[in-house]
């Protein structure tokens, strides 16, 4: 792999991490409608962390570095949230290591590892109104441009295009999973926090993708 | 939102810190972990008691923490499991050669926490087991679901496995009693107002003035169902009737009936509660055999209650009668 | 007003009878008078210690009879001092041959309608002292007014007598106790909220949402004066350093530090303050001996909190050591 | 004493229980402004008793019939009101004693002996913005026109009139006495609760006293 490789990473787990930093507020008020109002807290909690030890994570290989976030993550942020995206972390640097170089395959099979990751830890399926109703299309629609030869601006773009799509799709799903789970049919008629953040994060990284 | 707070995100450590300070013989507070534990434990000739969950639901359970309840609290932020890694140094902690028994309520985020927690512990040599406790009648168990919620009812189990344990019972023993106080425990809430988590500053959902949600959590997330208000007496009505059809509790039974407040509901209102419960279920041939009036487990300061039956037996009433000694004492 | 009642007038008998369900061998209610009353009592062989007051202040005092505690509370409606012929009752129904003592906060009412009660009874041959407490340093204590306010503080002077009765102290001894617990224990208080009488229906006093009360009492009334919203710290400022300075508590003491919700704050916050109160009083050389953090005297729904302090001696510790047994057990 | 003397005697106490009921809210909430706002509801438990109970009372002559109702108010009424209207009740009873009619001097002196019972019980001076401060000036007032000779009418418009004015006056007063003491200056600004309340039921009682 090249250094390119890791930079590109490093620009995305950074730019995740302040976006879920600068989105505190509004990730909580998505996770307040039906659910419990932390989730912007606990990504908050977790990601700033992220950042602030952001200089001291081993970065041998994409694999090493992502298993230094999963591991930061998965100590610090609380709920439901931890487990999940620590998982996620995780089971991307397995993946990673499986790569010498992290071309837009590579990227597709890191992000289904990190969605298979989840749906292991949370035992959730397509459909149960969590952040995999936005992760798994984004995914599958990134591989699709990819198999069909897009630009990579092309791809990015639908990457996006879907992840935002799907999230404000959920809004006709009635949670199965979590906390918001409890309220039956009323969890219909608003998005899933969760899938919502996905979706402003993965916008967040592909609109500043050029200027990193 | 006015709160006596300093900083939001310096709520669950300054809490713990202030309980600390006010129980120096009896608790230790260890800041990396969140973690509340006995001051002189873990007993090496007892299974440890360690209950975990998201905090705002004080005095569950950091404030339970004593000789003859729990051994250890480790709590997470408001309303989140706490972190993995607290979990798994509190286990780390907490060991005993007679092992240790990790009490969650059934939440998705606590579960796959405790999983994890466990399954580290575990590899570890260390001897562990989880028990969850799901006594929310006012949630579907479906297999589509995680299940029932643990709420109020905890209480029970707590209380009785910790008497086990201090007892001198084994893990396997002490796990029976746990999964059979949890089987005959059940709870409904209802909320007259919503919470305002610190980190939010804002209520959780709006209520109408004349508006109440039946069916919460301890969460503060809405509950089942929104209904218009109503009297006290109505308002048992609707939390007795689906908690005595579940199990279901029949006439002869005699029962632990707890009236729980949610943090902003005067305990003068809990005892109005409870003086219609117990003449409802003497009605139907249901005695109530001890009673529990007052906060167990809260959500910040959400004006409501919850309504817990237990069904006795020998048992299980001589576990809840022994004693224990923990920092909500009177005196 | 979203409350658990069914009626505002039937808001006192209501509970009261609840209360009385939930401790049927400990506890008797007499409904004639809105009397609480140990179910064995009066005890001829102690003296009959007896709180009285508006209600609305649960626990206090209805919740606290029992052995170690109190023989009997007689609660008037809320706010409001009982009726002259509850008292008067009430008092005949405890009467003991080693007398009765009758505790009461200073308030306007309360002392008429205690001092026409003791009068009465004495004339019929009762041996009934009364003793007035006011510990509320809020309250400027001058001629032209009746005198500084009881508030939470009455509970180290009710722990005290009680225990000292229970020991078989006499009249005069418990009499001599409770006024010695009384001249050192000083109270303040702050508010949140309004609280929102059942029989009233809406808050007592509007409070923006960036300010409160400091000074307020424990019947709604709005306090000294109006302030803007501020930290947990700055408040337990602004209630420790008139308190301190009032006795004055010196380097030197050791003392018990009670933070006592008012009512609608929920216990993680009450410990947030009980953390600075206990590490500003170590500053200043005062070392907490004995602490209490919990509802002890509340406004009804009121957010809010109280800090209280007592000069401990040798005498005065060793009495709110004694044990008591009353309904607002955990267990 | 004549039979008219009683029925007028009853007339005022019923007024005076009817608009204490009546009255519940608009009591409490003066009660509120810096008291604890208890008073209507006291006053409207007390006198609401006497209503119902009202053909049950002797009424052998004035006193025994006055000093009836300061029993069912004392035992009835809590707070500071109970101690405070049922000595004022009691005086009053005592003194119609040395009366052998209710004419113009015995209303005064039965006024006075209520007000000194008030002032004896509760210790207060004029001043301290209490009932006091509407009973005792009305009541002056009510002499100072029977004495000029002023017709009945005219007597009657006269105290209620100063009960009014002398209630309204409260408000430039800092309490002294009771709950609202302890609010300090606070308590400038607003009149008294209890004066309030004692020139609302003079008005009522002088206004409906043609019809009675
Ligand atoms: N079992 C699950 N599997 C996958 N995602 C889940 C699951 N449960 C919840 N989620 C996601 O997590 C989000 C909530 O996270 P968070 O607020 O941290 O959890 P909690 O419910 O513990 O407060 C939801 O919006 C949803 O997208
Ligand atoms: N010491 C006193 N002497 C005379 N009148 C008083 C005194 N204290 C209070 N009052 C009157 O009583 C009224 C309040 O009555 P109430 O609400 O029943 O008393 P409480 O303060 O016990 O709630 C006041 O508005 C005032 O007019
Ligand atoms: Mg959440
Ligand atoms: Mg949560
Ligand atoms: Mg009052
Ligand atoms: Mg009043």
């Amino acid at each position: 792999m090249t250094t390119a490789d890791l930079a590109d990473v490093e620009y995305v787990v950074h730019t995740l991490a302040q976006t879920a930093v600068d989105n505190e507020k509004e990730f909580g008020d998505l996770d307040a409608v039906v659910g419990d109002g932390d989730l912007g807290y606990s990504l908050a909690r977790g990601f700033e962390k992220v950042l602030s030890d952001w200089d001291s994570y081993k970065r041998d290989d994409v694999a090493t570095f992502l298993q230094q976030i999963a591991l930061a993550i998965s100590s610090r942020i609380g709920g439901t949230s931890g487990p999940l995206w620590g998982t996620a972390f995780l089971r991307a640097s397995a993946t990673a290591k499986n790569f010498a170089m992290v071309d837009g395959p590579a990227v597709v099979a890191i992000l289904r590892a990190a969605a298979e990751g989840i749906q292991a830890r949370g035992n959730a399926s397509l459909g149960d109104k969590t952040l995999l109703d936005a992760l798994v299309p984004a995914t599958e629609e990134l591989e699709r441009q990819i198999v069909a030869g897009a630009s990579a601006d092309e791809c990015r773009a639908a990457f996006a295009r879907t992840a935002r799509a799907c999230a404000d799709a959920t809004s006709t799903l009635e949670a199965k999973r979590g906390r918001a789970s409890y309220s039956g049919t009323r969890s219909i008629g608003s998005p899933d926090a969760g899938a919502v953040a996905i979706a402003i994060i993965i916008e967040r990284i592909i609109a500043e993708w050029d200027s990193h | 939102m006015k709160k006596f707070i300093n900083n939001p995100q310096q709520f669950v450590p300054e809490m713990l810190e202030g309980l600390a300070l006010a129980n120096p013989d009896t608790l230790k507070y260890v800041p990396e972990y969140n973690l509340i534990m006995r001051a002189d434990g873990p007993d090496q000739n007892k299974v440890s008691i360690v209950q975990g969950s998201g905090s705002g639901h004080e005095p569950a359970h950091v404030m339970i923490v004593g000789k003859g309840m729990l051994d250890a609290a480790c709590p997470g932020d408001v309303f989140a499991a706490p972190p993995f890694d607290y979990v798994y140094n509190t286990t780390k902690l907490l060991a005993s050669p007679k092992g240790v028994l990790l009490l969650v309520n059934n939440y998705t985020g606590d579960k796959m926490v405790f999983d994890m927690a466990q399954e580290m512990s575990s590899a570890e040599g260390i001897d562990v087991r989880t028990l969850f406790i799901n006594d929310d009648v006012s949630v579907e168990d479906s297999t589509y679901t995680i299940g029932r919620r643990g709420v109020a009812g905890n209480f029970f189990v707590i209380k009785a496995v910790a008497a086990a344990a201090e007892r001198g019972a084994d893990l396997d023993e002490v796990i029976r009693i746990g999964e059979k106080v949890n089987s005959v425990t059940r709870t409904m809430g209802v909320a007259l107002t919503a919470c305002t988590p610190p980190a939010k500053g804002s209520p959780l959902f709006e209520l109408g003035e004349d508006e109440i949600e039946l069916g919460v959590g301890i969460h503060g997330e809405p509950g089942r169902r929104r209904a218009k208000m109503m009297t006290a007496n109505e308002i048992v009505e609707e939390l007795l009737t689906p908690i005595v059809s579940d199990l279901p509790f029949t006439a002869g039974d005699r029962v632990a009936l707890m009236v729980n407040g949610l943090g902003g509901t005067p305990i003068s209102e809990l005892y109005i509660l409870y003086g219609q419960a117990h003449k409802r279920l003497a009605e139907q041939g249901i005695s109530v055999g001890r009673s529990y009036v007052g906060e167990y487990c809260t959500s910040l300061d959400m004006a409501g209650a919850s309504i817990t039956l237990v069904r006795l037996d020998e048992e299980i009433e001589s576990l809840l009668l022994d004693p224990a000694e923990v920092p909500i004492r009177v005196f």
